[in-house]
């Protein structure tokens, strides 16, 4: 018996729940003050957001919506990593890394809001939507990173997907294609523990999510995910590497889902007792406070000051958004292909003269 | 006897054949637990325990295929596609083997499964949720595709698409999971698999639909009668295979038909009942087949759905213009 | 000019725009050194090098999921699924993305792609490798799907869907890949995507096909030549979005209609075509609509794929069925 | 950063490619006279019924036909480990297992003469028939192992895949169930190096088959497959493990297709030159012949006894084959449901009707 091959999986983490480095050595970026400030602001907001978007649901000016809660440093460290040149293939709860990368609140409102037009990005244009069906956008990111690659631009993609998410076989034919293509893409688990009622103890038997990449041949690594400075740097490391031409990277975001799936959701159903307090304990946005008012570059006052206007900020956009009439009826066909076919314009005629009034919210 | 809505009918119907039959299994994504993400399953796994109730990984083609395995052994497995819209990754599965063991094998290896599905639109759900694709399915000999359009056909054809020989994709019409109800015994007697029910006889147009639209469907008859017209209302249940002769029998009494569906037009199960009604019947039509359907285009989130789906008015004109028709 | 087969145009059509857009690229299993396992691309990765002829791993979704994301980039992928039997696993990417990306994003991202695939029965091929289930797709809103019929053809509508700015699956019959030759040039010029062609002018009767099946409907149009009957045949092409006018206006002329189709046919495209029919030309009928299709039933394991399959005295019964129907 | 998690591979062998021992210890069954002379005769079984198979395709009495050729210690060592009771759900290219597990010869000529009765197996009643769309087997396998363990019964089921059908979702979604349930599943790997003409080395990036098995936190061996007592003796561990409540076992056999993909194709278009000449050089039929040689069990005057027997019986085979008429047309129909709905029954009157002559192999 000969041992031919051997594998380990690494774990990484900067900060511990109290926000004290446990890290030899912290990442240049991560003494940067206005770097850590722009960070925690994009958390903060972001959980506003959500907050914001709940109620919405609640009072039955919103459909079904994902929050994201004790998961915004997941989606904040890897957004922000990409640069305008990159492409981001998310999913549905992945509203975070979307901002980061150039989404606007009011679309992402829309969106949920059961409107297209949502997915209609007015800055990052080459993003795909939302992906609902599941591991899908793993493929697609594959695909756009296979057409940089042939053009020979140094270019990134990145994706998102839950833990639940890599049973589908589309995760690991994402993976596979990645790695014998040598593809520049960073492939994000969101590990919140939960696949709505399905804990991770029954999705797979693997100790880690990261270990998922040794089937594919690719380098990947596990990290604290309420620690946005692991998130981050090691998303900053993979992005440099894929457009590089270095290939792809997996990086398992250990987390923990705060919420319910979602507004249809009732995780009291399913979700052990104190569960959420130990888990509070560890959410990433009091972390990074923390480590910042022991760098001594945050204060009360500036917190007064940054959630005020992230709060007006996240107003704003539901503002806008409660403001956008519904699409008219033959917005079901323009955009079905470039040149509609003679029979299905009939049918638009006939839908235009046939208007339902409402299409609220 | 206290009335039921739809789902809990499919929750019923569930217990009942759980607790009669061992080799019943329910399984898939948050069946346990929680039930079900619209409760069909809601405590099945408290009463009969992980092991008659699983949840699944996150995996439909590995659910189709894992309840053929099962299902080879003379298991009955009862799989949950959380919707509709999430069945795609298991079509092959479903098309290339599920349709086709008994036949590959000569007999020597039956299926009998269903795979259950809501589907549909008009509930305000996220992209993807609210499909109407049971056409793709009805074109796949090998299986059997069921609808139950109210509580009382929900329970007594979920039994028998449980009991059928034959794997039974069994599509559940999410929209009136809950709006009406029926008293239902939980007596465990079925509705047979491959009839279409006459839900009101008629004799001046047959409206012919299934699923959730054969409310609206209902509705349409009601005012037809207020204007002095008797439509005859068939609820096609199964429709594959399909029972054309319930169906020609009433053509041939109306000569008038309009048929009413959720799903685009092309290619649709509509376009199947028309063809058979154009191939045998023809000459007894009075005039031209209506049909009221989905349009040709993709399935628009909810704020525009309403534009998209058919409509009482819909119905109404389209009744009209048939039974007037000269 | 020498002439060539229609497997030798789709080559030459893939080789004319690999030539002349750097944007199109050519994927799939055994497309490369291979030449694809009927030599749809033989040659192609020698001439235009492995980042533009690519082998790629064994996956069907992964091909079809990694195209979207490349022509979401503006490239123009013509990924090969290597039967059409193997095309499943691909489709909840080609349903709920490839269909669908252009509505979702309101024109944001369009999708400049084309899925080929030999398809149909007839070649003694092993399981899985003879159905015809274009119906699935032609229901799919946001598709196109077209089937050549011959060389010229073939070489015409595979230049125009991959220039198409919307996917498009792409249909080979491959029993026909090598029967028939015709003189084609290779000018770069298509053949319109979303028409009918009228092959054959004729006033008696209107014979619908499309795909190898044209074959044996010409051969009866012949027959009935022979027997004084004129037979008008439309080569349908484009399966969706359908050219309904085109046969709407024939069976204006002729009154009678008889469809053929490899497919099954319950839910098939022939059905369809029927309903269209019956819906807008009812009273122009002057027999009752013919169907010769496949049998309701699994496509047959090669021994028996001629009991399965239209013949031209099938075809030849029902023509005149319809033809002396009175 | 920590270390979460650490894997490795092993590779074992128990026969050079000249039929010299070369592990310390062989298992016990190694050195029974008839076991291996029994496995020794199956395997040159499967060459010449593969030989013949193809003679019938060269002369259009069978049509594509998938030879085994240099891999049939891969299926004759796992399909003999199996018991009757166990259940086996093969790939196209699983002649070797299915006769071992019962299937008839002329079950598999009939199957490959374009007869659904060929998958009706006399003896091998639970078994699968052949899967053709790859991977699909895989799930079969994990859902008849369900069955069984959710009735307590100790029994195992074996499954084979080609490495190329590795890259397939199916695959993978088997692997992870099969892992998290533990289900009593052996997977078997042919890796014989192609996918038709696609090399393994741009079917994925990983060093090793086996490896793929840590995305399903399952165990994983490679074994050379060409060493039958190696892939016996890995399989025989897996089925007990299996039957006993162990799980699952991955079991990468490394072998070469010494033929071509099927009779439909031709390898001189895409096979470097001399992979043949090194590869019969380790083909596993001649490496067993010379350790039963070695061990004083095997002569020339049994090899030809043998080699007789075999040719007759291969002979029956196809002689029984070739005299079994096509099927009747409502064949078509009679199995499609237990009842055939009225519609289908026009059909099938029309059909036994309009019966076309021919229908020959
Ligand atoms: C293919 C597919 N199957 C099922 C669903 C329904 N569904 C939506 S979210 C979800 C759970 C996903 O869990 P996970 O992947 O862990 O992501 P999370 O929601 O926890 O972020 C399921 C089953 C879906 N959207 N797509
Ligand atoms: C889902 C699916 N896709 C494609 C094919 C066509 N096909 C048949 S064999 C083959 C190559 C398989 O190679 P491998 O898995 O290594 O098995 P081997 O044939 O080498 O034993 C392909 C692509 C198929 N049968 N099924
Ligand atoms: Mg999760
Ligand atoms: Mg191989």
């Amino acid at each position: 018996m000969t041992t031919v091959a051997t594998f380990k999986i690494e774990h990484t983490q900067y900060l511990d729940a109290s926000g004290k480095p446990t890290a030899k050595k912290m990442p240049k970026w991560a003494k940067d003050a206005d770097t850590l400030k722009a960070l925690y602001r994009s958390m903060a907001r972001i959980r506003q957001l959500d907050t914001k978007a709940y109620a919405l649901q609640r009072t039955g000016k919103m459909g079904t919506y994902p929050a994201a809660t004790g998961q915004e440093a997941i989606g904040v460290g890897f957004g922000s990593a990409l640069t305008a040149d990159d492409v981001l293939c998310p999913y549905y709860r992945g509203q975070a890394s979307m901002i980061e990368h150039g989404v606007t609140m009011e679309e992402i409102l829309l969106y949920w809001g059961g409107d297209e037009r949502g997915s209609d990005f007015k800055n990052a244009k080459q993003d795909f939507p939302i992906a609902v069906p599941i591991a899908t956008q793993c493929l697609h990111a594959t695909g756009v990173a296979t057409a940089m690659k042939l053009r020979g631009e140094k270019r990134c993609v990145a994706t998102e997907i839950g833990e639940g998410g890599t049973s589908e076989g589309d995760f690991y034919e994402a993976l596979n294609v990645a790695g014998i293509w040598n593809l520049g893409v960073m492939f994000i688990i969101n590990n919140n523990q939960w696949a709505i009622s399905v804990p991770s103890s029954i999705q797979t038997a693997c100790e880690t999510y990261a270990q998922k990449a040794i089937a594919a041949g690719i380098e990947a690594v596990q990290v604290d995910g309420n620690d946005i400075i692991a998130v981050r740097e090691a998303a900053l490391n993979a992005a440099e590497k894929a457009r590089n031409g270095g290939g792809a990277t997996l990086i398992e975001c250990v987390s923990l889902r705060l919420c319910d799936h979602t507004t249809a959701d009732d995780a009291r159903r399913y979700r052990p007792e104190n569960e959420l307090d130990s888990g509070w304990k560890n959410e990433p946005i009091i972390r990074l406070r923390k480590y910042m008012e022991s760098l001594g570059i945050w204060d009360e006052q500036q917190e007064e000051t940054m959630m005020a206007e992230v709060v007006a900020e996240v107003q704003t956009a539901v503002d806008n958004y409660l403001a956008t009439p519904a699409d008219s009826p033959e917005a079901m066909f323009d955009y079905l292909y470039e040149e509609l076919p003679s029979r299905t314009q009939e049918q638009r005629e006939y839908a235009i003269n046939n208007k339902v009034v409402g299409g609220h919210h | 006897m206290p009335a039921i809505t739809l789902i809990e009918a499919v929750n019923m119907a569930l217990a009942h054949e759980l607790k009669h039959n061992k080799d019943v299994v329910a399984l898939g994504e948050d069946v346990g637990a929680n039930g079900g993400v619209f409760r069909a399953t809601d405590g099945l796994q408290k009463q009969f325990g992980e092991e008659r109730v699983i949840d699944t990984p996150l995996a439909e083609s590995m659910i189709a295929g894992l309840s053929i395995g099962m299902a080879s052994q003379g298991m009955r497995p009862v799989a949950e596609m959380q919707f509709m819209g999430f069945i795609f990754p298991a079509a092959d599965q479903i098309i290339c083997h599920m349709a086709r063991m008994r036949h590959r094998t000569r007999g020597r290896l039956t299926l009998p499964l269903v795979i259950r599905a809501p589907y549909g639109g008009g509930i305000h759900a996220p992209e993807h949720h609210s499909e109407s694709t049971e056409a793709i399915f009805a074109h796949i000999p090998g299986l059997k595709v069921v609808i139950p359009s109210n509580p009382s056909r929900a329970y007594g054809l979920l039994l028998a698409a449980i009991r059928d020989p034959d794997p039974v994709i069994f599509l559940e019409p999410k929209r009136v999971y809950r709006i009406v109800k029926h008293e239902v015994e939980d007596n465990g007697e079925e509705y047979p698999i491959g009839c279409c029910f006459v839900d009101r006889e008629g004799t001046d147009i047959t409206l012919i639909s299934w699923g959730a639209m054969l409310h609206e469907t209902h509705m349409a008859a009601a005012k037809l009668a207020e204007k002095g017209i008797s439509a005859e209302v068939i609820d096609v249940a199964t429709v594959s295979p399909l029972d054309i002769d319930t169906i020609l029998e009433s053509v041939e009494k109306t000569g008038r038909v309009v048929i009413v569906q959720e799903a685009p037009k092309a290619g649709s199960l509509g376009s199947e009942i028309a063809a058979e009604i154009a191939e045998k019947r023809v000459f007894s039509l009075l005039a031209p087949i209506g049909r009221v359907s989905g349009y040709d285009t993709v399935m628009p989130y909810y704020r525009l759905e309403k534009q998209y789906m058919p409509t009482v008015d819909r119905i109404m004109e389209e009744a009209l213009k048939t039974v007037e028709y000269k």
